[in-house]
């Protein structure tokens, strides 16, 4: 068991009353998989703690962490 | 639920090894595997020891360090930080918001909690089912290299730092504490990875040496 | 020994010509151009040269042909899927691949072996039942075996796996091969380029010219070329290539790695694959185990190794093969894996015309080499699909009809 | 022990253990501290292995651990390195990979065909006709492969450790020494490793005839040992580098795993061959594995040599050979202007000829094709890189020496991403940009004077401790004006060839010209077509020259050339230690023990154990006649399952119930406080995934459980979204923290009474009511249930209590024969019931519309998740609907099994995904996936079972109850 699980990048959800089908389906389906700095969602399962990873996908080099909604914290 | 005994969620996994049992806070605990003096052998060069027995409480919310503070009980310094009270009972805090206490066979703090009632918003109390271990010895580090892989020989664990990582494949706690004069590692996880949690660490510290300890050898129970 | 090995024996001068030849500075334009000359790529030019007699193209690839996934994959032929559009575009490949030697004139090393999806849970054979149904009800030769037929066809697994995930039976598949990968593309290669197909290596392709929704040109690291057509065929770097035309895709790359073991005289005949413990494995003509596992579980673009791959993978090896524990690991390796949310590729046509995508190729892409290539250049050649690759179009994703693979947890390879 | 000579200072073997083994039947005699190769060698045992693919009788070449053809077994394992494994006591050893013994191995007349088998013929042929393939496919794997593997080999797992340090040293030769004394100076944390069993790297073994080396090296190796900072590991190497300076050490007592803060690369070069006729003979060697032998091991590499060379090291080599009475023939320079004349005089002095300009042009084997007769020299023009064979001259000896340069083993400085450049003053890649974190130092950084050596490892190491945050005053280390230590282009080419470049694989230099002639002239592509460096030793000593041959064929600079990819291992790994002891968690329920004891069976249900069923002790019954038995009771009676591993998850806060809302497709704002509700997961593209029960037991705080499987990961979305939604909520998850079980049948009432101090009569609990009470005493939560029986009570207590109540429960049920029941009868008795599982009845693509679960979904609501996905579903048409199903009374034919095919006009319309028999309604039901046109109850539909036989089924209402009704009809 590893600590630490991926939970996929940190996407702006649309406004589901208002966004098109397309628009919803691509939200659901389709990836932004373009190598560079991404926000990543990750968790830390022994503490259970879920937070946001600023981490270059070509490099796998990570450089910033903090907590979903308190990015200014840190 | 006085006349009911419990079981450490330890107890089936301890049977081969035919220790002398004996009820302490309410459960039956393994007492004594050997000798003392194969006991006390066994806690300076590696040993385990289950402790599920002694009584914790758990808390968690927003206002859970408010309500613990004004239930007078002195906080840790920070997060991911542990304290000790002059009763002996131990305060943990989980991250930010959790708080584990945890007593010594003698005193009653976790009952008083656990009765306590809680009217505030915030604040929520958790039902624990923790197995919990000491390991103690010289050859510690060896143990924990093959199980875990932060590095205890740095100050992961000093000035009262906790560490929620994993151990031998499972979420567990762990901290570094003095009980009677001697540096020894605490280590809880979910009680039902207990079993397998006791049988993993002690075939390694069986490998290495070392062998199990009874609960009697840390806290002499009359 | 075959007579036709006594002329190298007779020759003073290595008698065999260039497999392809050395292409440099690119024409002004093309008919076509590909992007990525690894198998996909090349055997589409191959077919676009042969089929439709279109000749005047060009492949570009940024290093060395086959150097991507085509020479970084475990070389299994399958193709006992789930669903009946995926079974039907794999049997093609899996025909065609059959005579492939033939065709390509180059002995591709294409062995049947057997192919053998190990259960060890109730839920896993049920999978393969299902597996076996839908391969069975298109024709293609799949059934669930129980161990005893395992230990037959392989007498050296623990069928307990040393206690920890007892074998329950497995999905036999007597088709299931291996191949010499990266013979695939140079015969592809060598072909292409008889007919006039244009190979150009080191050449990166920096971004593509769109008007007014239609394709006119590729920019590359060897200037400007004009075109009306181009295929991407670069599993590993699609969104690269489709950020370029913006395009959205669901692709997002994952590392794929293997490993081989040092030679040993030849004992495994099958190919074994077990999905529960992330393990594939079979035997190479050298006398290598070639050993993988799934997908790293995140996203990266990079092939550098990783030791939790190799350490998960050889405790699942030992627990199938408990003699192997002291048998040595040479070398491990990565590729870069296309994954799509429903296990199948993305195939044809796209919202930019004249642009055209063979994408989304995971952990499958090699063993659809030969129907991928032929499919794409028909789809190029007319500008329309053909039937076998309409369930793979990309548009399936807007339309909420995603293929069934997605159905069966279980991982195959 | 005809080669061994006086003891030598410093000496690895211990000359007080004698031992004696066998090799090849013959009886040998060493000593403790011998590898195999140098006891074999030592008693003038000159063929260790034949090669790969010719069969070539081969000798010792690097004795550095990359002897691919010196391979052994010893009847237990296989592939066994001579040249670096220790000799026992004992020990029966043969070569691998020979047919009939390493001397006369009937296989070496594949050596003769070599003509036939230019370079990737196999591409070539074997495959016309297609019908002849497999027989050739399988002359080929018979003679793939090198050692035979042993079956009965056993299982070894070895422990895995973890390690951390401030710097990781690889290499302790002269420059990892010293950078480990300074960087233990600076405070830091050391971990030294080198595979050799001692630590000093060349300082053990190139004297150049004097010792004065072993001096320096002691004064090292004191500070070393003497340092509490430093550890030293021996005997074991680095295997790879990994991101974040991880580096497994590789040793044989297993792995340990060294996360380091920074990593100093001093792992030193490899020889390289030079590359001429027969280069591979029995007795033709590297200078530095003469000097090994001859240093380490007491051993004389040969009686009379000569040493080929372009470089110091061979004068060196040649110097050391003279100290200890092999007389050297020559020093065959192939550099036009030779040596520095101190170097060059020192040899002179010693009667040693030096042929300058000149090169081996071949060697010319003894009659039986294992040993060196004499060699041919010729004038060797540089710029050419031809022999002139007119000037031919032969010199009589049995062995030649070696030194015409060095390749750095960079790997793991590769595998870290360094960028290296060419450097053409030594010929050799050094490290141009280091990544962040990872220095190097010595010969694999291009020093290779030793003073400079020394100095550069105090450099590595204070740039380590600078880039941990000390600052310390850097030092700058200048290489001293030398020769460069490798020759541009040690090759020579010659007419027959048989000038090997790459051992392991046995490839010519011809080889690499046709390859190019074929369009395999990019170093990656020459790679696969000729397959250099892909032998076990991994281009140790082929891939330079590789390259160097390349850029000649393609008049090219090396540097334009490039150089393969250098991956994990440096040394090939066992399987056994890489797997080594892993761990395999497993959960227990509080009832476990209970289980075991009253005849459990019990299986893994992920990381749970659970009992599928029952057999208590002395009944015999059957797997399918437990189950039946068990569900019988509970139809009749009462049963209890333990249901402990459902997700059980407290949600508490002021937003608990508008949580629930977005989260889950039902409605709980409105939920009494003291009920349940379904809740039915969905992701985003509106696919189920979960379905549990939420008990509301206050305003603002729910007990919501989930399927067994889920629990982990649906408790870890919902402390997601509580974060992205950013609403007061807080989690506890008590899955482990509560026990559960579940009384079931109609006298289960009647049990739980006995029992419990709350109302839970009919009107008390109705059916999804939730009370809390005491069971047997422990606080207890209470529900009706409906999954496997009308009336049914889940209990949930505390983990500690789990058993004490289970056990009070089944003493109280006693009287009404209470059966414990599994999770296979618990399976029937849902099925009966009509209840789907998730994941089990449904797939990855599932959405609630197929699985007649509209009723569970609020499309009113303003959000839940996949909410807006199931809109767009919505308005197309269904494609399978998931249906309760009967076989017809009576049915004896061969069973439809789970995932057999709904077949309808020959097409596939879906398929069966639970079915079984049922000994209470005597009937076969199930659950299947239909056409929608199908999907109406009494519909008839095909399953066509495993062998073919189409098997009709009628669609029929859930729960089954009502074909009792109609049993009689």
């Amino acid at each position: 068991m590893s600590e630490f699980t991926y939970g996929g990048e940190y996407r702006d959800m649309p406004d589901p009353d208002t966004c098109t089908d397309k628009e919803w389906a691509a939200y659901v389906h389709y990836r932004n998989g373009a190598p560079g700095l991404k926000k990543e969602w990750w968790y830390h399962g022994p503490s259970g703690t879920w937070f946001i990873a600023e981490r270059d996908t070509m490099t796998d080099k990570i450089s910033r962490t903090y907590i979903a909604g308190q990015e200014e914290a840190k | 639920m006085q006349d009911v005994v419990l079981k450490s969620p330890v107890a089936f996994a301890q049977a081969s090894k035919k220790p002398v049992n004996g009820q302490v806070n309410g459960m039956e605990i393994a007492l004594s595997f050997a000798d003392a003096s194969v006991e006390a052998a066994h806690s300076e060069t590696l040993g385990i020891c289950d402790v599920s027995n002694l009584s914790r409480f758990g808390v968690k919310g927003p206002h859970a360090a408010d309500w613990l503070t004004a239930s007078n009980i002195t906080l840790p310094a920070g997060t991911n930080r542990w304290t000790k009270l002059d009763s002996g009972s131990l305060v943990m805090r989980l991250g930010n918001t959790e708080f584990l206490l945890e007593d010594q066979p003698e005193n009653g703090l976790c009952q008083t909690l656990s009765e306590a009632n809680v009217n505030e918003s915030g604040v929520h109390k958790v039902i624990r089912n923790d197995a919990a271990f000491i390991v103690s010895g010289e050859l510690t580090p060896a143990l924990f290299s093959e199980v875990c892989a932060i590095d205890l020989n740095g100050d992961a664990l000093e000035d009262n730092r906790l560490v929620m990582t994993v151990i031998a494949g499972v979420s567990a706690t762990m901290l570094k504490q003095e009980l009677n004069g001697q540096s020894v590692y605490r280590i809880w996880c979910d009680g039902t990875y207990g079993p397998y949690m006791w049988k993993t660490l002690l075939g390694i510290i069986e490998e290495l040496g070392g062998g199990p300890v009874g609960f009697n050898f840390y806290y002499k129970i009359n | 020994m075959p007579l036709g090995l006594l002329k190298y024996a007779l020759s003073k001068e290595h008698p065999a010509p260039r497999f392809f030849r050395d292409c440099t500075e690119p024409k002004k334009s093309y008919d076509a151009v590909i992007i990525g000359g690894g198998g996909h790529g090349l055997a589409a030019a191959y077919y676009l040269a042969k089929d439709f007699g279109i000749t005047n193209v060009a492949v570009l690839e940024k290093g060395y042909i086959g150097g991507g996934n085509t020479g970084r994959n475990t070389t299994i032929v399958r193709s006992n899927y789930l669903t009946p559009e995926g079974v039907n575009f794999y049997d093609a490949s899996v025909k065609m691949y059959e005579d492939l030697s033939q065709e390509l004139d180059l002995n591709l090393f294409y062995s049947t072996r057997g192919h053998f999806t190990l259960a060890h849970t109730d839920s896993a054979m049920r999978t393969m039942r299902w597996r076996a149904e839908v391969n069975k009800h298109v024709g293609v030769e799949s059934r669930v075996v129980g161990p005893d037929e395992i230990s037959q066809a392989c007498p050296q697994l623990d069928i307990s796996c040393s206690g920890q995930a007892p074998i329950q039976g497995a999905l036999y598949h007597a088709p299931g091969s291996v191949a010499r990968h990266d013979a695939v593309a140079w015969g592809y290669a060598k072909e292409a380029d008889r007919m006039g197909v244009e190979i150009f290596q080191s050449t990166e392709v920096t971004g593509i010219d769109v008007k007014s929704g239609k394709v006119v040109g590729v920019n590359t690291s060897k200037g400007y070329i004009e075109t009306n057509r181009v295929l991407s065929a670069v599993a590993g770097f699609t969104p690269r290539i489709t950020e370029m035309v913006d395009i959205e895709t669901p692709i997002v790359i994952h590392p794929l790695q293997a490993c081989v073991s040092e030679p040993m005289k030849p004992w495994l005949d099958t190919i074994l694959v077990s999905g529960s413990l992330h393990v594939y494995v079979s035997q190479s003509s050298r006398g290598e185990l070639v050993m993988g596992s799934s997908l790293d579980p995140y996203e990266m673009h990079s092939t550098r190794s990783s030791l939790d791959f190799v350490e998960g993978l050889t405790s699942h090896i030992v627990d199938m093969f408990p003699f192997l524990s002291n048998v040595k690991v040479v070398r491990q390796w990565a590729g870069m894996a296309d994954l799509t949310p429903d296990f199948a590729p993305i195939m044809g046509k796209t919202p930019v015309e004249g642009f055209y995508l063979d994408a989304g190729w995971g952990t499958w892409g090699f063993k659809a080499t030969p129907i991928s290539g032929k499919t794409m250049a028909e789809t190029m050649a007319r500008d329309i699909a053909p039937d076998l690759i309409e369930p793979f179009r990309l548009t399936r994703f807007e339309d909420y009809e995603l293929t069934g693979e997605k159905g069966a947890a279980s991982v195959g390879h | 022990m005809t080669g061994r000579i006086a003891k030598k200072r410093g000496e690895w073997i211990n000359r007080d253990k004698p031992l004696t083994f066998e090799y090849e039947g013959q009886v040998v005699n060493g000593y403790e501290g011998d590898t195999i190769s140098s006891a074999l060698w030592a008693a003038g045992i000159r063929v260790l292995g034949r090669s790969f693919k010719y069969h070539r009788a081969r000798g010792l070449l690097s004795f550095a651990n990359h002897d691919v053809n010196a391979l052994m077994t010893d009847g237990e394992d296989t592939n066994i390195r001579a040249d670096v494994w220790p000799v026992s006591q004992g020990m029966a050893l043969s070569a691998v990979n020979t047919d009939g013994g390493v001397v006369k191995d009937r296989n070496k007349y594949i050596d003769k065909l070599s003509p036939f088998l230019p370079v990737g013929f196999y591409y070539k042929t074997f495959y016309k006709p297609k019908s002849l393939f497999p027989f050739w496919e399988d002359k080929i794997r018979k003679a793939a492969g090198l050692g035979k593997v042993n079956f009965n080999y056993p299982r070894i797992l070895k422990p895995k450790r973890y390690a951390h340090c401030d710097v990781l040293i690889v290499g302790a030769g002269a420059s990892g020494l010293s950078a480990a004394v300074a960087a233990a100076k600076q405070g830091l944390n050391v971990i030294l490793v080198d595979e050799n069993k001692q630590a000093g790297g060349s300082l053990t073994y190139d004297f150049a005839g004097d010792q004065t080396t072993a001096d320096t090296l002691n004064n090292l190796l004191d500070e070393v040992t003497s340092n509490a900072n430093i550890r030293l590991i021996t005997g074991a190497y680095a295997g790879g580098y990994y991101t974040d300076h991880l580096v497994p050490i590789v040793g044989v007592d297993g792995i340990t795993k060294v996360r380091a803060k920074t990593v100093i690369v001093a792992s030193g070069v490899f020889e390289q061959p030079p590359v001429f006729r027969y280069n591979d003979l029995p007795g033709v060697m590297l200078g530095s594995a003469t000097q090994r032998l001859i240093n380490r091991y007491a051993v004389k590499p040969f009686q009379k040599g000569v040493v080929v060379t372009a470089n110091d090291h061979g004068y060196r080599t040649a110097l050391d050979m003279a100290a200890v009475g092999i007389e050297v023939v020559a020093v065959i320079d192939m550099r036009r202007d030779g040596a520095k004349r101190d170097l060059a005089e020192k040899v002179t002095e010693k009667g040693i000829a030096v042929h300058k300009g000149s090169c081996i042009y071949e060697v010319v084997p003894a009659s039986n094709k294992m040993a060196v007769k004499e060699v041919v020299v010729c004038h060797y023009n540089e710029d050419t890189a031809e022999a002139d064979p007119r000037s031919a001259v032969r010199l009589s000896c049995d062995g030649v020496a070696m030194s015409a340069g060095w390749a750095p083993a960079a790997a793991l400085l590769y595998q870290a991403g360094t960028k290296m450049r060419f450097d053409y003053d030594v010929q050799q890649f050094v490290p141009d940009q280091l990544p962040e974190g990872v220095f190097a130092a010595g010969k694999v950084n291009g020093v290779f004077d030793l003073k400079a050596r020394l100095l550069d490892g105090q450099r590595a190491a204070v740039e380590a401790s600078n880039y941990l945050g000390n600052a310390s005053e850097l030092i700058t280390v200048t290489n001293p004006e030398m020769a460069s230590p490798s020759h541009p282009y040690p090759i020579v080419n010659h007419p027959k060839g048989k000038n090997f470049v790459d051992f392991d694989e046995d490839i010519q230099v011809k080889d690499f010209i046709n390859a190019a002639k074929e369009g395999f002239d990019n170093i990656e592509l020459m790679k696969r077509f000729t397959t250099v460096g892909m032998g076990p030793s991994q281009g140790k000593h082929s891939n330079m020259n590789a390259i160097r041959i390349l850029a000649r064929i393609r008049q090219l600079p090396v540097e334009k050339i490039g150089t393969t990819t250098a991956r994990p291992f440096f040394h090939p790994t066992p399987i056994g230690h890489l797997g080594g002891r892993s761990f395999h968690p497993h959960r227990y329920t509080a009832m476990h023990q209970w289980h075991v004891d009253n005849g459990g069976v019990m299986m893994e249900a992920g990381v749970w154990m659970r009992p599928a069923y029952y057999v208590p002790a002395g009944s015999h019954l059957s797997a399918s006649d437990a189950v039946q038995e068990e569900a019988m009771a509970v139809r009749q009676s009462v049963g209890m399952i333990d249901g402990s591993t459902l997700g059980k998850i407290e949600v508490f806060g002021q937003d608990a119930a508008a949580f629930l809302e977005r989260f889950y497709t039902g409605k709980f704002a409105g939920q009494k406080v003291g009920g349940s509700r379904i809740a039915m997961l969905l992701d985003e593209a509106g696919v189920m995934v979960d379905d549990g029960v939420a008990v509301r037991m206050a305003e603002d705080k729910f007990y919501v459980s989930t399927n067994s499987s889920n629990a982990a990961t649906v408790y870890r979305e919902m402390q997601r979204n509580i974060q992205l939604w950013g609403m007061q909520v807080t989690l506890v998850n008590l899955t482990g923290a509560m026990a559960a079980m579940t009384v079931a049948g109609p006298a289960s009432r009647s049990v739980v009474e006995t029992l419990i101090d709350i109302d839970v009569s009919a009107q008390g609990l109705p059916d999804g009511a939730y009370k809390e009470g005491q069971v047997a005493g422990i606080d207890a939560r209470v529900m009706r249930v409906s999954f496997v029986s009308d009336l049914a009570f889940e209990i949930h207590v505390p983990y500690k209590a789990g058993m004490h109540v289970w056990q009070a429960l089944m003493a109280a049920g006693k009287q009404v024969g209470i059966r414990a029941f599994g999770t296979d009868a618990q399976r029937l008795l849902r099925l009966e019931m009509g209840h789907h599982l998730v994941s089990h009845d449904t797939d990855g693509l599932t959405n609630p519309f197929e699985a007649h679960s509209e009723s569970l979904v609020a499309m009113d609501k303003d959000f839940f998740i996949g909410q807006r996905s199931l809109k767009i579903i919505e308005k197309k048409p269904l494609n399978k609907k998931l249906v309760t199903f009967v076989l017809d009374n009576g049915f004896t034919g061969e069973l439809p099994k789970e995932c057999n095919l709904v077949i309808e006009n020959g097409d596939i319309k879906g398929r069966v995904t639970s079915i079984s028999h049922s000994n209470y309604l005597n009937r076969i039901i199930g659950f299947a996936f239909v056409s929608p046109e199908q999907s109406k109850s009494g519909s008839r539909f095909q399953v066509r079972t495993d062998s073919g036989a189409m098997v009709p089924a009628t669609v029929t209402q859930a729960p089954f109850f009502h074909l009792l009704e109609s049993k009689g009809a």
